[in-house]
């Protein structure tokens, strides 16, 4: 498989590296080359969170995506940081919900669900990001399907087995929302 | 044999210390090693170690001195500003032949500078940590398996030669994860008898100092010093080659950068440019022998660095007027990205003919 | 407002010495009441075109751009160092301040703290107890509670080997050089009310040529703590109030002493050549 | 006649006027989220503001001015 | 002695912890009293097999060729750091010493002594006060008099800019983590025996477990301050000791606690978290 | 016009940094500097300036760094062990592009060493002092007299290109006495419309500061400030030539040891041996144009050093391989001797028609 | 019956037990010079010798032996 | 006139270092190259102290004489250091009353004068350094007779007018010595 490249992107506290730690657990389950690497900005809270994810079958060189394949984007600034650095042929995922101003893209297919309504009606408030990743995979299959369940396994403690079973759920949501 | 985990770069460094025997970790809260003392004041707790939050990177580099004395294998890290803070202590170390590890996260500088990567300690880490005359090891990780494997060799090379040893990273190495596969814990510890532990009665008592009045007592234990550094040179210069055999253009880039300058090479060959890369794992000693090598073929030789040329004087000296040396860098923590590097080997091949 | 400006005027605004730009303080950080009550004190005392603030490193070292006056960023720790001696180039009509949190004024700067203060610079210290790293994201501070989780003591702060909280004000107030030692909180209108009293002295103190004066403010690290604004505060106020006590804990003045070496004099009274009575050792 | 009036530019959402003011007319706006990503705080009842200048003494981002 | 050894025995004799070296201090000069002091502890409490000794930079930097237990050498004023270490290191069953100066200890290393001792780190400080740096021919000291003249402060010490001379006991006596704090002097074999005293008990607090004990010597530096040992005891009487006035500054032990832990858990009683009784921040 | 006195380097310093304009100086004790702070203890109030003995040398940095900041001219002065603590500070002063000036009066090292002269800071003064891509102009007088001129140059350079300035000096020349004429005192100084010394309400705030948090603004104000370095290189590398025009052997030296060198060349040359010397007298921008100008008809170079060899390494960069560049050295405080250096020489002329 | 003596190796001639001498017996013995160039401490009358071992309690060189 | 080196060692507190500042002195004011080097040992007190003086038409090179021309020794362990170094041809002057023991050496001129001794006599208490100034005058001529009056003015500050004449008078002991 060719190599991916991802940014993903939002405010703090949204579960952005979480999620990017997903997409690079179901790689390293995969055997493949995996890196994550996070935007460790301006020694404050607040503001932005982003991070960059790749997924290879060789050695990965910079591990920082300047120019992704997939762009997950869940809010506003960061769309708008992003949008044009997104490849040719690439992919756009925005939290529709928490992203009011979603453009089209020339060359670039963008899929906007509103991830965080969805989590909250099906009471996975805080779970917007696997509903995000679990879309991801439906639109790029960047793993096997049953490398998601077990990435989540690898993610979440085992003591918090209630989120395990959450989180699952979460991904299903996200992949449903393609068909 | 262990599985692959992802973990990051500095709780790697931090784990790998640990099997590889260290028990005690002086350090100062600095961004972005965070997560290395983090890690450790988890840790060292449950395996019986000593995590100490010192007052200062001053202190904790005199604790480190400290525990060295006493026998122990000891670490400490911290980021750029804090590095330079160490650098009468690690002058101490060296003179009181004390071998310590420190790692040096690098971030952009001069001054509070930012958090970004950066490789712009070179001069200090290579040259001048301290003042006086005195070297230490200074390994370049670029991969955060291969922060794994330093941390263990580190630990080694310190306690062979009596040293302090540095392994320098920089922001990226330390913020990213990568699968790595953990060594295997190592048991036995070294002999010191030289340590001061208290002698019980039973030797002579033992001194740790750095001090000789008489300036030929000073010279004499210098050149001694100098004489295990020659000898370093000769057997620990480490390199990783990469399409170099045939290179037209050679690049030669470490730690961070390196990673960029591998993935311009292979666009590069996408090419047909023969452009190969020479990656420094030891940035003192300096791979002189690998470059020397390579200079029957090079027809340019491009050193890529996140600073703004200090590597590349290395590298001049190596190459010794042989071949044109060219400098590409981004300082200030930006990491430059492999079209940018790629663009500088076509340049110089379009000059190649020349 | 234009319209309603004619019956009802502006009772509470930002102060001038504060430039009008959006911090980047956490939401409920006590730095930015701080910030705000020292920029009130330099508009009332009308001293922001000859002041000149010290900015730390730690959460509040931008505050070189908020602060309208101005600014310099020193090194970790180094303020007291720093106001020293732009204090000494600008001389008594200068107005000099530096901000500090814990780690920077009691850890890596404790040297530079005590010198500061021993050699009784005619200088204002902020000093904005929060019982955290904040800036680097959570660290055990030296002024954290024992059993406190921090990033850096995940068990909790184990006395046996971290050691114990500094107290500065009980510190510093054996020093002769010291005129003004209080510690403050912000937790309420009315701490907000007492904090911005002792602010105002300190910063009078050095107008007046009293002395070093420092001012604590017990604050909060929401963020770091792990908790809302609002229970960070509750939480201050029942572990660290008991352990970092309220109150004055220096005033040379109230002493009734002129200053703070009117007051070391009088301590040295017994000694002929700090009396000057007698030539010095050589 | 009081007024206080929040400046969204600087409001983080903290919440602390909330639950300083007396008179219990602060909220937060849930339904509204600022471009740094905060429900702003908003009077709900400015007649019955006082001008006591409490919220505005409590805030930290200098945020909230009060007229009287 | 072999012809006289029948009838009399040796009453006095160089220790055996002091190696027969002929030291590099001056004539008349304490720091000799003091070495012997502290070797004659380590004799008594039969230690010197399992103490590590730390020198500093001054005078006393080559006591670690004096000494006849481990020596380290630290760098200037760094000596609790590395004393610290050391003790970390060799655990519970080791005697750790740092032998300092007022230069070492409370200028360069003032944060590096503050925080040796708030941590409790079980350690024992000489610390020899001559208000003068000797090693380096006379400068002015963290501890030289109001008014003394010393080669940095050639009209005498002006307090106004040159700043207030630290006590350090005092200073130091607000830590929790201190349990011993003694301030003595050398000048009569009376004070001397006083002085062993204090230095003996600073020992035995480390073997026992008590905490971090300091002992402050009041002393003196002829040939910096120009005088013959004589007169320097004079000029230390009479002007060093009213402004250091001996004594015990700290006694956790005789206030009534097992150790310097106990006294500080009593200090914090109020505080919930450093009781223990509630969970920390985050 | 003045008349010659005789005064040791070290108080010709600081009578030189008063005459400079300098009112400030923030120092440490330390030998062998200690003259030089003495005297301006002495001096200092009786001109209306400040002379403070700082709790350290990292808070004595730290001091000339806020001084700096108020617009004023202010020194501070060390040697080895204590100029290793300004690492950081003199690390912020060029991130913050403020001026000033700091001696070293070196001793041999490493770790507490000893207190005889020394060269050994080389690398430390002109690489890395502290961390982050940085340079200070440094200058190495190897006279009393050229002490006092230096002083003068390295104040008016610091304020000309805000960075700050070493005078790199050692025990031999901080010590010794030869006979001097002072420069006359300086009168004006320089406007420093960016300097915190209160707005009074008339201009905008001004800020000094190091920190840039996007790695794009840092990496600017990095490139600024080597246009201003690579200006400086152009500018101002000075350089003593002695007999060089013909000669085949050519000794690179600077401060004490170029005196050595240049009694050594002397007698090479009554000896019929064609040596000659080169000097510089700026270490950074160290003097390549000199350099490279011998080249012509150089056969040897040698650097003559009191370390264990860090200029040679610039020697090299700047013979870049047309010549063989050798080295000797003595180190821990040993001068080296004429006739020892002469015994290089002569061991060269023998091998310089190879 | 007390003696004291001085190892002229170590005595400074500074003086101190001279001065503390209960008995005043030390004396330094201005006609004699040791290679490091001090006038060594010397008793005049070891008869008089109590042993209180003052002199070698305030001797800074350790130069002291007492026996009784 | 050649180069002429020097050595001069003794005690501290002997005035080495004043002797050797009067030397150079004579120097300076003959418009002369001038050096002089003390050794500043061992940051502690006690032990020997010596310094190199070095008088030159040239420049002078290294200021740390190695091989001196004269060799001042005011104590034993001076002499002993310094007594092979002495070049051929060269001088040793020593203190008679505090180095009992002066050896021949070939090719090299030995002075031996009570100079403390001399001193104490004289009512000079302090001055045997410059009764020895004054015999290196009288065998060496190494500057003008006026010279040696002229260099103790500006050595001796003008305040303690009589210690100039003392040490006038001490010199002349010293020249007169010669005889
Ligand atoms: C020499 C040095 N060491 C460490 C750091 C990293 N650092 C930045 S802020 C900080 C601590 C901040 O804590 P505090 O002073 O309590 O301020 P707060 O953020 O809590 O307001 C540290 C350790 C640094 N920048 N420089
Ligand atoms: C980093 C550093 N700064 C300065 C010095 C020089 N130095 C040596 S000893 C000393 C002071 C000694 O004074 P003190 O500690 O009072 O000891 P004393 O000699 O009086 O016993 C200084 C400043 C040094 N060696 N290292
Ligand atoms: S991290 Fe803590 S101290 Fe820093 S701004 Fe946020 S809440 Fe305030
Ligand atoms: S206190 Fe200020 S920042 Fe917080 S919610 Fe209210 S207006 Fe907004
Ligand atoms: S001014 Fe007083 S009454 Fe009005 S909103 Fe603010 S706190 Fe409430
Ligand atoms: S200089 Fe002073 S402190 Fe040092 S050895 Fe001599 S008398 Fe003692
Ligand atoms: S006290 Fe000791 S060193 Fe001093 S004179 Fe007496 S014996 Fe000698
Ligand atoms: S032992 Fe006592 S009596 Fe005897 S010489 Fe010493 S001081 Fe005098
Ligand atoms: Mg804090
Ligand atoms: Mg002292």
């Amino acid at each position: 498989m060719a190599t991916q490249s991802m940014v993903l992107a939002g405010f703090g506290g949204q579960g952005i590296l979480f999620a990017g730690k997903l997409i690079a657990y179901a790689g390293l389950i995969e055997g493949r080359e995996v890196s994550w690497l996070p935007s460790y900005g301006p020694e404050m809270r607040g503001g932005t969170a982003n991070c960059s994810v790749t997924l290879s079958d060789e050695a990965i060189g910079s591990p920082l995506v300047v120019e992704p394949m997939v762009l997950m984007a869940l809010n506003q600034p960061s769309l708008d940081k992003f949008v044009n650095a997104v490849l040719p042929d690439g992919i756009i995922l925005a939290d529709s919900a928490m992203v009011p101003n979603i453009p089209e893209v020339d060359g670039v297919k963008v899929c906007a669900l509103p991830a965080t309504t969805m989590a909250e009606e099906a009471g996975l408030k805080g779970l917007a990001n696997v509903i995000m990743v679990g879309r991801l995979f439906a639109e790029t299959g960047f793993c096997k399907r049953e490398t998601l369940d077990a990435a989540i396994e690898k993610c979440v403690p085992p003591k918090k087995a209630a989120m395990i079973e959450k989180n699952k759920q979460a991904l299903e949501i996200g992949i449903q929302s393609a068909q | 044999m262990a599985e692959k985990v992802l973990m990051k770069g500095n709780e790697v460094l931090a784990e790998a210390a640990l099997r590889a025997g260290c028990r005690f970790f002086f350090g100062y809260p600095i961004t972005p090693q965070t997560e290395l003392a983090a890690y450790m004041s988890k840790r060292m707790p449950k395996v019986g170690g000593t995590y100490l939050q010192a007052e200062s990177e001053v202190a904790a580099i005199n604790m480190v001195y400290g525990a060295a004395a006493a026998g122990a294998r000891v670490m400490t890290s911290s980021s750029s500003p804090g590095i330079s803070l160490k650098g009468e202590g690690v002058s101490y170390m060296a003179g009181a032949d004390l071998p310590g590890v420190i790692i040096n996260v690098q971030r952009g500088g001069p001054g509070l500078g930012g958090i970004q990567p950066s490789q712009s300690d070179y001069w200090q880490a290579t040259r001048a940590l301290g003042h006086g005359d005195f070297q230490m090891i200074v390994f370049a990780p670029s991969t955060v398996q291969e922060m794994a494997d330093c941390a263990f060799d580190a630990f080694d090379a310190a306690d062979k030669y009596r040293m302090p040893v540095m392994i320098l990273a920089d922001g990226m190495l330390g913020q990213m994860m990568e699968p790595v596969k953990l060594p295997e814990p190592r048991e036995s510890a070294p002999e010191k008898p030289w340590a001061t532990t208290g002698h019980q009665n039973k030797r002579a008592h033992n001194i740790v100092n750095s001090l000789y009045l008489q300036a030929e007592d000073l010279e004499r234990y210098n050149r001694e010093r100098f004489e295990r550094y020659d000898y370093i040179k000769e057997h620990e210069q480490r390199a990783e080659e990469y399409l170099v055999e045939d290179a037209d253009i050679v690049i030669v880039a470490f730690g961070a950068s390196a990673r960029v300058a591998r993935s311009a090479v292979m666009s590069a060959r996408e090419k047909g440019i023969k452009a190969g890369l020479i990656r420094p794992i030891t940035l003192w000693p300096f791979p002189t022998k690998t470059i020397e090598a390579a200079c029957s073929h090079a027809k340019h030789f491009l050193s890529v660095e996140m600073n703004m040329g200090q590597m590349v004087d290395d590298v001049r000296l190596a190459v010794n007027g042989r071949v044109p040396v060219h400098f590409f860098g981004r300082t200030g923590g930006v990491i430059p990205t492999p079209p940018e590097v790629l663009a500088e080997i076509e340049k110089l091949n379009g000059k190649a003919g020349e | 407002m234009t319209e309603t400006a004619k019956e009802t005027k502006v009772v509470f605004e930002r102060p001038h010495s504060l430039l009008p730009v959006v911090t980047n303080y956490c939401p409920g950080c006590t730095h930015g009441i701080v910030n705000r009550l020292v920029a009130e004190t330099m508009d009332e005392l009308d001293i922001e075109g000859k002041t000149v603030g010290i900015a730390p490193v730690g959460c509040s070292v931008m505050c070189y751009d908020f602060f309208g006056c101005d600014m310099i960023e020193a090194a970790h720790g180094r303020a007291p160092a720093v106001a020293t001696a732009v204090k000494r180039v600008l001389g008594p009509d200068s107005v000099v301040f530096a901000y500090q949190g814990d780690g920077d004024l009691a850890s890596i700067g404790m040297a530079e703290t005590v010198h500061a203060a021993t050699r009784g610079e005619h200088i204002t210290i902020i000093f904005i107890n929060n019982a955290i790293y904040g800036m680097t994201g959570g660290q055990m501070a030296p002024t954290s509670l024992p059993n406190q989780v921090t990033q850096t003591s995940p068990y909790g702060r184990d006395v046996s080997t971290a050691g114990y909280p500094i107290r500065v004000c009980e510190l510093l107030s054996s020093l002769d050089g010291v005129a003004y030692l209080e510690r403050v909180t912000v937790d309420t209108p009315a701490n907000i009310r007492k904090a911005k009293k002792a602010i105002k002295k300190a910063f009078q103190n050095q107008v007046d040529g009293v002395g070093y004066s420092l001012v604590e403010v017990v604050a909060t690290c929401p963020t770091n703590w792990g908790m809302t604004p609002q229970d960070a505060f509750k939480w201050m106020r029942e572990n660290m109030l008991p352990y970092y006590p309220l109150g004055v804990y220096k005033d040379v003045v109230a002493d009734g002493y002129a200053n703070a070496a009117e007051a070391a004099a009088a301590r040295a009274a017994d000694c002929p050549i700090a009396s000057g009575s007698q030539g010095g050792a050589q | 006649m009081a007024r206080m009036t929040v400046d969204e530019h600087f409001c983080k959402g903290c919440g602390l006027c909330v639950d300083v003011c007396p008179k219990h007319i602060i909220e937060l706006d849930k339904t509204r989220i600022t471009p740094k990503g905060y429900h702003p705080a908003h009077c709900i009842d400015q007649d019955a503001c006082t001008g006591c200048t409490s919220c505005a003494i409590m805030c930290p981002d200098v945020a909230i001015t009060v007229e009287r």
